[in-house]
């Protein structure tokens, strides 16, 4: 598994970067939120993979860490899912406005001079 | 009691799925109860008439009918995709069935039920003209279609809502 | 005691008067004038009270303690030399106020005017009087920003603005120079405090750094007194109103830098460097300067030549650094101050009177003006050294330097010819300035009929003049114990008395003084007409104007070549700044690893399941496909975007993240609402552009793909590394055991979220109010491109009845779903405390909901009947879950202290009443407020265009009514 | 070894039964989406998933985990109506959409090509993908 | 028994997984518009069996959640894909 | 400070998040009750964080350095998130809430009818920026980070337009992508120490397994990027003069103190976790502070130099004030002293008003010739140079209006105190750091040379460009005074009397900030304080 999920993070973060650096700007927040999958699957991964152990407690009793997924990194990455879904809303509605305004689609606002 | 259960079918049915989702306890049921006529009130603003069922039986012929024929088709279409399309000799259409029924209701019941069958697939309803257009996976007779849908799921429809 | 007082008060007396004159009504000239000339006057008073303690050879000094920390304290100090420098500062002062109060037009602005001129003389006094040398540097660089403001005084003129930025710029640089240097020295000797830095000579020549402070302290020094290279500024400076250029250019400003020399050449003098580089510079521009002032047309100009040229000599006295050279130089310092105030206003007064400072156009003034004539020619006398005067006398003892100190280097060598020939061109230009002004024909075309000015206008300049006579007649009786005393506090009290006499015997310097008036009247006989109907300036020279040459380098170095170095550093798009952001990310992962990046001894591992390689293999072909297809076909990639989602919420299920599942999938559905919503307001696209299939965009896209299969191939591998790596004992462990027992949840992610880090949630439900506000705001302002107004061509083809067609049927079960979603939310809030959910989930789930019936209807429909106020539920929210958190204070708990209990009530059984669900309600509220207002305020752009559109189409038919 | 495991043979045979026969007719929806080469053809395969796959997965879900919590657990009944009643939505949105464009684009013989109820000027362009 | 069991949630999650790809097959490759929504919507119903196959083979009733959002929420973004290829906007 | 909460410390956070939550339900309308609840807000959260400060100040007991920790939800240390205020933290929120109040005076003028909402959105930029400098979480900077940077787009966007909308792109795009190498960042150093707690992470730090150190410099690494994009680094700052240009008057005002959170957080956390007592990674990333540092600055002020508008320079001048303050830093990291730290700080103080000041006159100054002076300035300059008439000078000064005066003087003392020019007190800063660096920076003596000369170039390069569109702003324009609100202008000279107040009070500053200095280099303090801060519900057992 932990192949798979770092190959996916490879994969996911390689197609974000690329399309961040490309010039239209849906190009670029389509790159942002892939880029924020692979972040967040590895923030994720930095609690290790743990199957069928999600971190929900019995009521009370002795309880052993180690069986359990690692709560924080959970904890962050929702956080972040949260954060980087209100930043993508509004990029697009810059995105948005800067077309309206400008004319263009393109990332400065003026097609590239050749 | 209409003002506070405008949909009191659905209202029962939120409280069931309520119980469904949690436990079946009295506190569960007070606040299912509480949310689901909550919900209630919440659909009456966008949809203040609640449809009117004029026969349960009916409806209850309807949904045993479509379970068999839901499992018939699955089947049918199912071995479709093995065979490829018994070796190529499968043809689609589309075919144009009149429709009786104006009521929205029991046209997005008619939908579910349609799509729920495979080999069927509602594409267009043309509320002017009445009319649903319909794609069939395996066609073979054009009119033993619209007799189906005509009898086997209109016409219960047409008897269960009023 | 008193003498300490008084020395403050000597250094506060121009600011009271810069204030004093800055507070008086704008016609008031008189006023000013007096007030500042009387201040002014107490202080030559308190001079005078100075002067028994000074000549006893006391050095007074005062300290006020400022920034003890850094050595910068306001230490002022005064001895003999300072004494003579202050005396000179106040006393010409006075006169150029007097002058100034006739010159200056009745519609100047008095309180500006004054009030820089007296704060720039007390900036003098100040950094004559400095006991600190970086408080001298302060006084230093006030007196450039000073003189500059006078300068500019006449701003609504080029001239006057480009003379005072260009004396700024000059001076001001050399300042920073200097601030340097005084900083090393400081260092060097371990104080900043004059007296130790002037006793420190012999440690200053002999540490390593001694060039550097050299070079940086005769920079500071050379800019300031206009010494070549760095003399344009003086000439522009000449654009001041007179009575400016009278005071910067003969006691202060430029004298500040020779001051500086004299000062400091016990300290840094007395080396081979020192001589070459101070009096080679001193000749240099002596020599040039003579030669230039020659040819000037303009009296101002011919001065401000001159001055630079008397500035050389006494540069290369101070260079030269004998016992006879300071005393020389010191005196040279008063007598060049004297006369050349005096010149300048006499130019002053021919320039009022007859409008033009034009030599080839003044002619034969001394018929209108015999008294000002009078005066100008015994002052030009004074400046070509002509006996009886004071010039002639410290010229006679440059001469005597010049001919008889020798060191026996080329330079040395060189001195009295150099100064011949400087003495010769300073007798032509004299002499041109005399004859071609006062005598010849009487000028004819000249703006104004010329005639004496008022009587008072003219007393300063017979004051000077007066001092010229006598100080040439009885230079002894006059300055001598003044000058000696100087001397003596410059070089060591042992100096032996050195009397100065107009008569030392006919001896070389009298010879070199006879040839330099006989030669300077014959070349002003042989070239007088040439250089009348010549150019502005000495032959070949005067078309290197150095001013332009200094502007044209100036505007070289202070714009073009920044501009293009800044451009060639920088750059204004967005995709090279990207591009750099994430190779530095690379590079700093390489760095940081390189080498050390290695697998744990016995690495972890999950078993390998095939169908989670089939989900990633499906991940990967959405992610890439989405990449690939993002420019050209945004629809499909938004679809691909949405797998890639699908899968990342999997895998969150998959490895025991269930609540991080569940909210992904909820943000998942309403991002691919918003992209679609953005969609619509983005160009068709549909063929490719031309440019993309060049060569030079497919080495940008391979380029680009190099470096991210690099960051994405190295963040797979640190991710990969980090996994195998066996967990740490960390923070984590502690939630898992607490969340039950402290926090009252057994979902110890929402344990987390609501309670031992709620405080997160709430800067991140902070965050989303804010983007909601903000998307809101934007958008009210938001204007479409023209083309998106225009109906999409899906949308022409389908009449209002066949929306209604199209949605009749599906609209039926989109609004049957809006009760379940609200009891999904309902269901996610109340477990999300024990179970996978919480408020944000509920909360998007309710927008979901929402945002569905607007899927379902149109926007007025659904607001005719839903009335939704997302800012209010957002503002709400906000306040309920801080309210929450304030609500701990009531119990003596900080802020966001949760309470967690079960509640039994009566036949329902346990309840949980977990003030964190308060907490979550008020999350859940923000997320529907700012997840709607998001959504709707994009939505309702369609609307406004909508209306745009009718309104157009209205407008056009009406038109065609018309 | 997972919670589960305490299934009796008969219940763990028909729960295999039902997985097997869910999975095995999603995937045969998921081929005929794959293969079959009309889109109008497509839209009726993954409907094979969202009916019997849908419903024979969750009717072994329902049955193990009923046995495994000692209580009927029929979460799974609200998943199965919801996913029934709600995927017509999308079905009927696509199928609409593609009749329109197919019309616009004078394509095939879809039913109504011919109507003349919008302008000819504004039939235009391929697909927006 | 219990290998039956093993066996049948294993080519259960297989089938599931191999169902995924060729709607992913069809979102990637199209060829219309349609079909990508189509794919999507599959996989859809394809991740979520597999929430609930996986679930059981963890022996975890915590990834139901999941599953139920996607039931009951999941076509939404379907949806207005859908209505954007018909209309053209997303919300009017 | 005090055992059991303590509240004032979360006040500075607290007060504007109610301010501005509250205006939210305010109707837009009422602009008159939401300018007083926001100018309330920022005159209590100026009040606390001068409270705050006086109280961090201490005894000579403590070693004049008090540290405040508030443990938010009552959990202990590691596990909760806990606000520390110390010195420099209250430094950071005294200078914040000083910027703030003029800002918002001058906004009063007109500026918040621009757009929607513009008193929400400062607030929150106030309760973001506040957060930032008090939280002792890894994480919970992130979020506070995003709050001020959410609200610091919201503000730079407010009242629209084709260039705040293009800065705002490239501002939003540059920092979204920050803010995900943060998160890496984060996530790399929990991974590798298991702790967020930056108190923890600097005990943990020296005694950190040799094997897990990589991975814990590449985090800290990637994290410190994401703040020196904040920080305007070279070369990762080239977004930040278009942004900082197209803000709003008081919005660019605000910003001045956006690149200083950066500057604060790097100082803060390589001290803490860098320090001299880190072993194997004491030090780490000096390097890249002086070289970075300094590219920044002449960067600036090269910057300076080309611009053609004043609000070009403005935001040149800010890269060169973080700059000069990171290479500073990185210096001291590097082996120098405290007096270079006490100086750098109290240079970051000055610049930070000046630039403040500066950005506030921006506006009024260029209002009547619509900013075409600035322009002129090197038009002039570049080709009207053969074609200068030797015109008859003018022999009557021109009477100066009193708005001008004002507005000429002000800018006079920000470009005094921008240049570094005696006597104010970006004077006293920039002859602190350079005496610093040639008694301290001996460690590094080329570095240092080369720094000594680029504070004294940048300083220059200051003084001819702003000097440059001075001159043609005041002296060369004919025609009517601008005209300017006296609610305008007070702000602004109410700073520049800020700036007075610090040149006359210069040792009294200087002698905190070396307090401040000396604090910081000891995170044994921090560190311990934070982890043993009792707990409210500890204190009530044992009572
Ligand atoms: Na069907
Ligand atoms: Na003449």
């Amino acid at each position: 598994m932990e192949m798979v999920l770092s190959a996916a993070i490879g994969v996911l973060a390689a197609s974000g970067i690329w399309l961040l650096l490309r010039p239209r700007t849906f190009q670029v927040i389509v790159g942002l939120c892939l880029l924020s999958y692979a972040v967040n699957l590895f923030i994720f991964a930095m609690g290790r993979i743990t199957l069928g152990a999600p971190p929900i407690m019995p009521r009370g009793g002795f309880i052993d860490p180690t069986a359990y997924a690692d709560p924080l990194p959970q904890a962050l990455v929702l956080t972040a899912i949260v954060i980087s879904f209100a930043t993508t809303a509004l990029f697009l509605v810059v995105m948005i406005a800067s077309r309206g305004l400008t004319g263009t689609d393109h990332v400065d606002g003026q097609e590239r001079e050749p | 009691m209409t003002r506070i259960l405008p949909h009191p079918l659905l209202t029962v049915a939120l409280i069931l799925m309520w119980l469904l989702l949690t436990r079946f306890s009295l506190g569960h049921l007070v606040l299912g109860s509480v949310i689901a006529v909550l919900a209630g009130l919440a659909l009456a603003r966008i949809e203040p008439e609640a449809p009117r069922i004029r026969s349960w039986s009916a409806l209850l012929r309807l949904v045993a009918i479509v379970s068999v024929d839901i499992v018939r088709s699955n089947w049918a279409v199912a071995r479709l995709m093995l065979t490829n399309g018994r070796h190529g000799a499968r043809t689609s259409a589309f075919v144009v069935i009149p429709l009786r029924l104006r009521d929205p209701v029991p046209l997005a019941l008619l939908a579910v039920i349609l799509t729920a069958t495979p080999g069927t697939a509602w594409l267009e309803h043309d509320r002017e003209a009445g009319t649903l257009l319909l794609h069939v996976f395996d066609m073979v007779d054009e009119e033993e279609w619209r007799v189906l849908i005509r009898d086997r799921y209109e016409a219960l429809l047409m008897e269960a809502f009023a | 005691m008193i003498e300490e007082n008084l020395l403050l008060i000597l250094v506060g007396l121009p600011f009271a008067a810069a204030i004093a004159a800055s507070t008086v009504r704008a016609s008031a000239h008189g006023a000013a004038a007096w007030v500042s000339g009387l201040l002014l006057a107490a202080g030559l008073a308190i001079l005078a009270l100075l002067h028994a303690p000074i000549s006893d050879g006391q050095v007074l000094r005062s300290t006020l303690h400022w920034v003890p920390s850094l050595g910068l304290n306001l230490t002022f100090r005064m001895d003999g030399f300072v004494w003579m420098f202050v005396t000179l500062v106040f006393a010409i002062g006075i006169l150029v106020l007097v002058y100034a109060r006739y010159y200056l037009s009745k519609a100047d602005p008095v309180p500006r005017f004054y009030a820089f001129l007296m704060a720039f003389t007390g900036a003098m006094v100040g950094m004559l009087m400095s006991g600190n040398i970086l408080m001298l540097v302060v006084f230093w660089e006030l007196t450039s920003i000073l003189s500059f403001l006078l300068i500019g005084y006449w701003h609504q003129g080029q001239a006057a603005r480009d003379g005072a930025r260009m004396a700024l710029i000059v001076t001001g640089l050399g300042g920073l120079c200097l601030l340097v240097a005084m900083l090393i020295l400081g260092q060097i000797v371990g104080s900043y405090d004059l007296d130790r830095v002037l006793a420190a000579g012999d440690i200053v020549r002999g540490d390593p750094l001694y060039p550097l402070v050299l070079g940086l302290f005769l920079l500071g020094c050379f800019t300031k007194s206009a010494q070549m290279p760095f003399h344009f500024w003086l000439p522009g400076a000449m654009a001041a109103p007179t009575p400016v250029s009278a005071f910067l250019h003969s006691a202060t400003m430029v004298k500040a830098g020779v001051f500086l020399l004299v000062r400091f050449f016990p300290v840094l003098g007395e080396t081979e460097l020192w001589f070459f580089a101070v009096t080679g510079t001193g000749m240099l521009t002596l020599v040039l300067g003579s030669v230039i002032a020659l040819f000037r047309h303009d009296l101002k100009g011919l001065l401000a030549y001159s001055t630079i040229s008397h500035l050389g000599l006494i540069t290369a006295l101070a260079g030269i650094g004998s016992n006879g050279a300071i005393l020389a130089a010191m005196f040279h310092i008063v007598n060049h101050a004297v006369f050349k105030a005096s010149l300048f206003m006499a130019a002053g007064i021919i320039d009022h009177e007859t409008g033009t400072r034009d030599m080839r156009r003044l002619s034969g003034l001394i018929r209108f003006m015999p008294v000002t004539g009078a005066l100008a020619i015994v002052a030009s006398a004074a400046m070509a050294g002509v006996p009886l005067l004071n010039g002639f006398i410290s010229k006679e003892m440059f001469f005597a330097e010049a001919a008889d100190w020798h060191n026996g280097t080329w330079l040395d060598n060189s001195l009295p010819y150099l100064a011949t020939i400087a003495g010769i061109f300073a007798v032509a230009y004299s002499l041109r300035f005399i004859a071609t002004v006062f005598f010849g024909p009487e000028a004819t075309d000249l703006p104004k009929v010329p005639h004496e000015p008022p009587s008072l206008m003219r007393r300063p300049v017979e004051l000077l003049v007066l001092v010229c006579l006598v100080v040439g007649i009885l230079p002894g009786l006059t300055l001598g114990p003044t000058l000696n005393l100087a001397a003596q506090s410059v070089l060591g009290a042992d100096l032996p008395y050195k009397d100065i006499a107009i008569w030392h015997g006919f001896n070389l310097p009298l010879v070199m003084s006879l040839v330099a008036l006989g030669a300077g009247v014959a070349l002003y006989a042989a070239l007088g007409g040439r250089i009348a109907t010549g150019p502005e300036g000495p032959p070949l020279l005067h078309r290197i104007r150095a001013q332009r040459v200094f502007e044209r380098i100036l505007l070289s170095l202070t714009w073009k070549l920044p501009r293009i170095v800044h451009r060639t550093l920088g750059t204004e798009r967005l995709q090279p700044q990207l591009r750099l952001i994430v190779l530095l990310t690379i590079a700093a992962g390489f760095v940081t690893l390189w080498g050390s990046l290695r697998q744990a001894p016995s690495p972890l591992a999950t078993g390998f399941n095939p169908a989670f390689a089939l989900m990633w293999a499906v991940g990967a072909v959405c992610a890439v496909g989405a990449a690939w297809l993002a420019k050209y076909h945004r629809f499909a990639s938004v679809v691909l975007l949405g797998g890639a989602g699908l899968v990342t919420c999997l895998t969150f299920a998959w490895a025991s993240a269930p609540d991080l599942a569940v909210t992904q999938l909820l943000v998942e559905i309403v991002t691919t609402v918003l992209l679609l919503l953005g969609l619509r307001w983005l160009p068709k696209r549909r063929e490719e552009i031309e440019e993309d299939k060049l060569l030079p965009a497919r080495i940008r896209r391979a380029r680009d793909f190099v470096i991210a299969v690099v960051a994405g191939a190295g963040l797979a591998g640190v991710a990969y590394v980090m996994m195998t790596w066996p967990l740490i004992p960390n923070v984590g462990d502690w939630f898992l055991r607490n969340a039950y027992s402290e926090g009252g949840g057994t979902n110890v992610v929402n344990v987390i979220l609501v309670d031992f880090r709620a405080f997160d949630t709430f800067g991140e439900i902070t965050v989303l109010a804010i983007v909601g506000v903000t998307v809101f705001a934007l958008l009210r302002r938001f204007r479409p491109a023209p083309e998106s107004i225009m109906l999409d061509e899906e949308q022409a083809g389908l009449e209002d009845r066949t929306l209604a067609d199209a949605l009749l049927v599906p609209s039926v079960i989109m609004r049957w779903m809006f009760p379940v979603m609200i009891v999904l939310a309902a269901y996610l809030f109340f477990r999300g405390h024990d179970l996978p959910g919480g408020g944000f989930a509920a909360g998007v789930t309710v927008s979901v909901a929402f945002l569905l019936q607007y899927l379902a209807h149109d926007v007025r429909w659904v607001e005719a009947r839903l009335t939704v106020l997302p800012i209010r539920w957002m503002g709400i929210g906000l306040l309920i879950a801080g309210a929450t958190g304030v609500g701990a204070f009531l119990f003596g708990y900080p802020f966001l202290t949760m309470h967690a209990q079960y509640v039994d009530i009566p036949l329902i059984g346990q309840v949980p009443a977990a003030t964190a669900l308060i907490f979550d309600a008020g999350v859940f509220s923000l997320v529907v407020g700012a997840t709607v207002l998001m959504l709707i305020a994009i939505a309702h752009q369609s609307l406004r265009t909508t209306r745009m559109r009718e309104r157009d189409s209205a407008d056009t038919s009406e038109k065609e009514a018309a | 070894m997972t919670a589960l495991d305490s299934l009796p043979p008969w219940l763990m045979a028909l729960v295999a039964f039902f997985l097997v026969l869910g999975s095995t007719l999603t995937l045969l929806g998921a081929f005929g989406l794959f293969h079959l080469k009309s889109f109008y053809d497509r839209i009726h395969a993954p409907t094979l998933g969202t009916s019997w796959g849908t419903a024979a997965i969750l009717l072994a879900s329902l049955l193990a985990w009923s046995w495994v919590q000692d209580r009927v657990f029929v979460h799974e009944l609200v998943i199965g109506i919801c996913v029934m009643v709600t995927t017509p939505v999308t079905l009927m949105f696509l199928g609409r959409a593609a009749l329109h464009r197919d019309r616009a684009g004078g394509k095939g013989p879809v039913p109504g090509c011919g109507r003349s109820d919008r302008p000819p000027q504004m039939a235009s362009a391929p697909a927006n993908d | 028994m219990t290998t039956v069991l093993w066996l049948a949630l294993t080519w259960a999650q297989i089938a599931l997984g191999l169902a995924a790809c060729l709607a992913a097959y069809r979102i990637a490759v199209g060829p219309r518009a349609q079909d990508r929504v189509l794919g999507l919507d599959a996989l859809y119903i394809a991740t979520m069996l597999l929430f609930i196959v996986t679930g059981m083979r963890l022996g975890t009733p915590f990834l139901f959640e999941a599953a139920l959002v996607i039931a009951i929420g999941g076509f939404v973004g379907t949806v207005s894909l859908a209505k954007f290829l018909l209309r053209g906007e997303v919300i009017e | 400070m005090s055992l059991g909460p303590e509240h004032l410390i979360i006040a500075p956070i607290l007060i504007p998040f109610f301010a501005g939550a509250l205006m939210l339900v305010y109707d837009e309308r009422q602009r008159r009750a939401k300018l007083t609840i926001s100018l309330v807000a920022v005159v209590a959260s100026l009040l606390t964080a001068v409270e705050l400060l006086i109280r961090s100040k201490g005894s000579e007991l403590t070693g004049n350095n008090d540290i405040g920790f508030y443990l938010l939800g009552d959990w202990a240390a590691p596990y909760g998130i806990v606000l520390v205020v110390d010195r420099l933290s209250a430094m950071m929120l005294v200078l914040t809430g000083l910027l703030a109040l003029p800002a918002l005076l001058y906004a009063a003028a007109g500026w918040h009818r621009q757009g929607q909402h513009f008193h929400s959105l400062f607030q929150f930029l106030l309760m973001g920026v506040n957060g930032a400098f008090l939280t002792g979480d890894l994480f919970n900077l992130f979020v506070f980070f995003e709050v001020l940077l959410a609200a610091s787009y919201g503000l730079l966007l407010h009242g629209g337009g084709q260039l705040r909308v293009r800065g705002g792109l490239h501002y939003i795009a540059i920092n979204l992508t920050g803010s995900l190498l943060f998160l890496i960042g984060v996530s790399l150093v929990y991974g590798a120490t298991g702790t967020l707690n930056m108190a923890q992470l600097s005990m943990i730090v020296p005694v950190l397994p040799e094997a897990r150190l990589p991975m814990f410099h590449a985090g800290a690494a990637i994290m410190g990027l994401a703040f020196l994009i904040k920080a305007g680094i070279w070369p990762m700052s080239f977004w930040l003069p278009t942004a900082y240009m197209a803000g709003a008057a008081p919005v660019a005002a605000m910003f001045a103190i956006m690149t200083k959170v950066g500057v604060y957080v790097i100082l803060r956390l390589s001290f803490l976790v860098f320090g001299a007592g880190a072993g194997a990674s004491a030090g780490f990333g000096a390097e890249v502070l002086i070289a970075g540092g300094m590219a920044t600055v002449a960067f600036g002020f090269l910057g300076v130099l080309a611009s053609q508008g004043l609000g070009r320079m403005a935001a040149h001048l800010v890269l060169v004030s973080s700059g000069t303050v990171l290479a500073a830093g990185g210096f001291v990291l590097a082996g120098g002293g405290a007096q270079i730290f006490a100086a750098a700080l109290f240079y970051l103080l000055s610049s930070t008003l000046a630039i403040s000041a500066l950005f506030l006159l921006i506006e009024p100054m260029s209002r009547e010739d619509g900013g075409i002076a600035a322009l002129l300035a090197l038009t002039a300059d570049a080709y009207g140079l053969d074609e200068r008439e030797e015109d008859r000078q003018p022999e009557v000064g021109l009477a100066i209006p009193g708005t001008l005066t004002v507005l000429g003087l002000s800018f006079g003392a920000c470009v005094i105190a921008l240049a570094g020019l005696p006597p104010l007190s970006g004077f006293i800063g920039k002859i602190g750091i350079l005496q610093g660096l040639l008694t301290e920076g001996a460690a590094t003596p080329a570095l240092s040379w080369a720094f000594v000369a680029l504070l004294i170039l940048s300083g220059f390069a200051t003084l001819v460009g702003l000097v440059r569109v001075g001159i043609q702003t005041f002296w060369a324009t004919e025609g009517e005074p601008p005209r300017v609100l006296a609610l305008e202008i007070a702000p602004v000279v109410a700073l520049i009397a800020l700036l007075i107040v610090l040149t006359i009070k210069a040792d009294v500053t200087l002698g905190y900030m070396r307090d401040t200095a000396e604090a910081v280099s000891q995170p044994s303090i921090y560190a311990e304080g934070v982890l043993g801060a009792p707990r409210a519900a500890e204190g009530e057992a044992s009572e």
